[in-house]
């Protein structure tokens, strides 16, 4: 017997619906919990006094600027390379051996585990570059990380603008360059900002490889030359030795206010650049 | 000047294939020889691990990674591309604008956040409701599966929106329902984008080790059901590397160059498969 | 346009040849009045409260504590790239051999359960059972019909590597055990779980498990100190050849009295 | 230069894809401010010839081209400023394709891809543009709204505007009016009859009494192959070939 389509549709969206509310509730739950439990210890003081007697007393102010930096560095030069590399593989060449060599590449980096980033750097970045654990060898480590996520959703940022756009503008006169930066970029760059918020936010959890090639210091670093502790790994060390569970679940609660605002700093950003743009 | 752009650009193109080169080359360098020396079979067929007594066999760890991560994605992707086909075809836009940058938020939170919560309460509620020891494939699967989420549901939003909107109204001007035009055309136009996000997804599934460590318990054990605890590829590297030295760090990286491998075969097989579907 | 487009790419190499050049510098400008520690990831949290107390008289310098494990400190040692390395192995590893070892504490290693669990001790042969999977149900030691969980800590951590020769002996530990690789994860395990045994640092067990007698002692520092509780392993600190003055300061600083009454309170037992 | 010289002259031109042939062998000129019709059946190879014009071909891989384009009597295929080319032979397509942005920022955008202009040279620029393009009474009071809001006869108006502002002197029409409506039609084929002072143009049209009404000469394109090429009146009248007589009294195609 066939099934009307309209109770095939009615079946359809309450499973999607449920599959919705599940996935959203399961997030609003770690986020709630972690907010419930840290948001109650978290003062003016908790933000910007030192670590102080392991992480017990004090604040984490260090892990704070430490975090910061470290996105700055990771995002800097892993969002110019990563939309560099996209605009490469969707404008300027067309599929063949060398685009699916690179497109390779990049999905095998996208499955490298952190753990093997953070090996990679202690290596290359702290040791043979003499770097040192630092801001720097922490954040180039990163950058390799997050390069997948960047060119992926810029990759499809840049094709899902209408090709239609690509030929105006050259019949215009403009040249390749001006066709990608004039007609194709600025309509892309909800897309690709997505794949650079995906990009901080993974910057900004990663545990293992900022231990390996940042370290843990605990002072506020000056330069990106200096070690640093972020403050996903000051929640690392606080919950791992079980030194303070208060204070960790605090950081945590920091941390997701501090994704918070640079997301909606980088969507209220985007609105100001694409306003004009969209039809009223 | 064009050329000069075509070429900084195709660098850029490399860097990410230049960096994994020398990824390779690192672990390689210091993983091959043990592999060499107690020879490829006995490695990735052995069953025991005991590295302090010589005995490098990761066979259970090799199941370990499939199963937890074969779970986490039969959990996450349907989970996950469905919440993004509601989110972006059947809720009202305000919802998606208060949602898909909240679900953005979640990609940021440390892995341990959810490692300890797992511990925390997932595992004993699989322990007392299920059996077993709760720190499990099961339990490591959903905790990964979560962890997930965020990537996939974020990208596949994007991708279904870039849909063009006279494909959805071609559709539903020949008489489709809204669910048959999104399943039949919005789909299929927005399937690279999504698989785009689920191998990213997946990559993170793969790569995940803090979490894992946490939730999975570890055992070096072949698990018989999915109740059973597990050890990981990259929780054997991580959990260990601390402290080891000699032989026993050049079986981890060792472990590393299989890592390498299957990832790759994963996504050999994640695009053949794209291919072949549609 | 053109030269629009040379003056970026000139700029930018010289800001890349200025970032390079400034990092050279920059590791030279750290390294004369930095103490870099690193290894031992149980030891790390207490090196930091010593760096914080040694910081409040020494101005001038910096001190960094890093992580990443006893192997990462021994590596790095070895390697220069930390003037201290932190292991806490029962003995070190070969190629350790060229780094002086200073022992600054101990740490004792305490059995723990579920607090709801009746267990109150064990004999050092039930210990074994236990752990070797000969005894795999809580009836065996009198307790409910429930199979044992062995959370053990990982291969090759010093605390696993302690337990391993002073408990185990030659035995193999049980292929059904899990692991956890660190001693605050050891404890959310037990206290999540009322079939578990496990084992941590005497310092952090606390009211979530309960400690449990070892061959009839009280896992606690007073007997650690006093030699009736054996399990129990030393914490190194490693240095490459000669000490620079500012690194034999600061290991001074740490064995000095005040230094020791610190760690003693944080849990651990004075080398001294 | 004397008018007496054609403004293009297309020799042997063949246009592959692959190894389908689109444009076969085809010669022909085009006169110097002359709206040049072009017809035939789909699949006939008419924007294929229009890509070629400007290179707008050489965009698309693996289109290959041989046989000679002469602008003024030069080669197109040995100029080197491309752009340039595409600046003096200017396009509109099909569909009405207005950028997403405002209806100024649309008409301008060819220009600020060469310079930066001022306001007030950009003001003239707009609705000189706009009024040849017969648009600037509809939109003079929202010039600084999206064009995007705009009908679709108003944005194909939007988009001749946009040619025209980069100051082309030949303008190639791809079915322009295929979606509009015949209001929106006629004022763009008026549009055409004023350009005809400072324009050559080709239009390319499925609507052969569009043909009939705006050119002064007409081509007739099938398979590939140029079949007729004369004045408008003879091609509808007395057409020397029986398959255009076919094809333009509606017997087939």
């Amino acid at each position: 017997m066939r099934i009307a389509p309209r109770t095939t549709q009615a079946i359809a969206k309450g499973l999607l619906l449920t599959a919705t509310a599940s996935a959203v509730g399961a997030l609003v739950f770690v986020v709630g919990f972690v907010l419930a439990g840290g948001l109650r210890h978290v003062s003016w003081s908790f933000l910007t006094e030192p670590i102080l007697d392991m992480g017990r007393a004090g604040g984490i102010f260090p892990a704070i600027v430490g975090t910061l930096l470290m996105v700055l560095v990771s995002v800097g030069i892993a969002a110019p390379l990563g939309i560099a590399s996209a605009i490469y593989l969707a404008e300027y060449t067309r599929e063949g051996r060398l685009t699916q060599t690179i497109r390779f590449g990049i999905n095998c980096l996208a499955g490298v585990p952190s753990i093997i980033f953070g090996l990679f750097g202690f290596i290359l970045f702290v040791n043979i570059l003499g770097l040192g654990w630092s801001v720097l060898s922490g954040g180039l480590s990163l950058a390799a990380m997050i390069l997948p996520t960047v060119i992926r959703t810029a990759e499809e940022a840049l094709r899902s603008v209408p090709t239609s756009y690509r030929d105006v503008a050259a019949s215009l006169g403009a040249t390749r360059w001006q066709v990608v930066t004039k007609s194709v970029l600025p309509y892309a760059i909800p897309g690709i900002l997505t794949g650079v918020i995906l990009g901080i936010g993974r910057s900004i959890e990663e545990t293992a490889v900022v231990i390996f090639t940042a370290g843990s210091a605990v002072q506020t670093p000056t330069s990106v030359f200096d070690s640093a502790r972020t403050m996903a790994v000051h929640f690392y060390i606080l919950a791992r030795e079980g030194i303070s569970n208060e204070n960790a679940y605090a950081t945590a609660a920091v941390l997701i206010c501090t994704i918070l605002i640079i997301n909606t700093t980088a969507y209220t950003l985007m609105h100001r650049l694409m306003r004009g743009r969209r039809a009223a | 000047m064009d050329k000069l752009v075509s070429r900084l650009l195709l660098l850029a193109a490399c860097s990410s294939a230049a960096i994994l080169a020398l990824i390779a080359l690192f672990i390689f360098k210091e993983g091959v020889p043990i592999m060499a020396r107690s020879g490829l079979g006995a490695f990735l067929l052995g069953r025991d691990w005991s590295p302090l007594q010589g005995q490098f066999g990761i066979l259970p760890f090799i199941i370990g990674s499939l199963c937890i991560t074969l779970g986490a994605l039969l959990i996450g992707v349907p989970l996950g591309v469905a919440c993004a086909v509601y989110l972006a075809e059947f809720s009202s836009p305000r919802w998606v604008n208060i949602l898909k940058p909240a679900i953005e938020l979640l990609a940021g939170i440390p892995s341990v956040v959810y490692g300890f919560l797992g511990v925390m309460w997932l595992a004993p509620l699989i322990r007392i409701r299920l059996g077993g020891p709760g720190l499990s494939i099961l339990a490591a699967s959903c905790v990964l599966a979560i962890m997930t989420l965020p990537t996939i549901v974020s990208i596949s939003i994007d991708a279904l929106q870039a849909v063009p909107k006279s494909y959805k109204q071609g559709s539903l001007a020949l008489g489709a329902t809204e669910w048959q035009t999104v399943w039949r055309v919005l789909f299929p136009a927005a399937r690279a984008g999504i698989l785009a996000g689920v191998i990213l997804g997946m990559g993170r599934a793969i790569g995940e080790t803090m979490a894992v460590i946490m939730i999975s318990g570890n055992s070096t054990a072949i698990p018989h059901s999915a109740l059973d605890s597990v050890r990981t590829l990259t929780a054997n590297i991580a959990i260990e590397m601390g402290y080891a030295t000699g032989e026993h760090r050049q079986a981890l990286f060792a472990t590393g160059v299989i890592l390498f491998f299957f990832i790759m075969i994963l996504n050999g097989a994640a695009l053949r498969f794209a291919r072949r579907k549609f | 346009m053109t030269t629009m487009i040379r003056t970026k790419a000139t700029v930018s190499f010289f800001v890349l040849a200025i970032a390079i050049s400034g990092s050279g510098s920059g590791c030279a400008r750290k390294s004369e009045n930095t103490i870099t520690l690193a290894g031992s990831t149980a030891f790390q949290p207490f090196a930091e409260k010593l760096a914080e107390q040694y910081l409040e008289t020494h101005t001038d310098v910096r001190v960094n504590v890093q992580g990443g494990g006893s192997a990462v400190g021994v590596q790095a040692a070895l390697a220069g790239s930390a003037q201290i390395g932190m292991a806490d192995l029962l003995t070190l590893p070969e190629e350790a051999k060229t780094l002086t070892p200073t022992v600054v504490a101990r740490d004792g290693i305490a059995l723990v359960v579920h607090p709801k669990n009746a267990l109150a001790e064990l004999s050092a042969t039930q210990a074994r059972s236990v752990f070797t999977g000969e005894i795999n149900n809580w009836k065996d030691l009198g307790g409910a019909d429930a199979p044992i969980r062995i959370i053990s800590r990982e291969e090759g951590s010093g605390t696993r590597r302690s337990f391993q020769e002073l408990v185990l002996g030659d035995s193999k530990l049980s292929p059904n055990a899990l692991f956890q690789n660190s001693n605050g994860t050891i404890r959310e395990a037990v206290a999540s779980n009322p079939d578990a045994i496990g084992y941590l640092s005497i310092g952090l067990v606390n009211d979530r498990v309960k400690s449990i007698s070892y061959a009839g002692v009280v896992a606690s520092n007073e007997n650690v100190k006093n030699g009736t509780y054996p399990l129990a392993r030393p914490i190194f600190l490693l240095t490459k050849g000669e000490q620079s003055p500012m690194v034999r300061e600061f290991i001074d600083f740490v064995m000095a009295d005040a230094s020791q009454r610190v760690l003693e309170k944080e849990g651990l037992i004075p080398a001294k | 230069m004397t008018q007496s010289n054609p403004k293009i002259e297309v020799k042997e031109l063949t246009i592959l894809f692959g190894a389908t042939p689109a444009l076969n062998g085809v010669s022909f000129d085009v006169r110097h401010q002359e709206i040049l019709a072009v017809i035939g059946p789909a699949n006939s190879g008419k924007s294929s010839l229009l890509l070629a014009l400007n290179r707008m071909l050489s965009r698309i891989h693996e289109a290959s081209v041989t046989g000679s384009i002469l602008l003024d009597g030069r080669d197109i295929g040995n100029i080197e400023d491309v752009e340039d080319l595409r600046r003096r032979v200017g396009m509109v397509y099909a569909m009405p394709i207005a950028l997403p942005m405002t209806i100024r920022e649309n008409v301008l955008f060819g220009i600020r891809l060469k310079r930066t202009i001022r306001k007030n040279e950009g003001d003239t620029i707009v609705e000189s543009t706009l009024r040849s393009s017969f648009l600037w009474d509809e939109v003079k009071d929202r010039l600084d709204t999206s064009a995007l809001n705009l009908s679709g006869g108003q944005q194909q108006r939007l988009c001749l505007a946009r040619t025209l502002a980069v100051g082309p002197e030949v303008i190639l029409y791809d079915e322009p009016c295929s979606g509009l409506d015949p209001i929106s039609t006629a004022k763009v084929e008026e549009a055409m009859k004023e350009l005809k002072t400072a324009h050559t143009q080709i239009l390319v049209t499925n609507n052969t009494k569009q043909a009939a009404r705006v050119g002064d000469r007409t081509a007739f394109l099938l398979m590939g192959e140029l079949v007729e090429i004369d004045d408008t009146d003879k091609i509808f009248t007395f057409p020397s070939d029986p398959r255009t007589e076919q094809y333009v009294t509606g017997k087939f195609g």
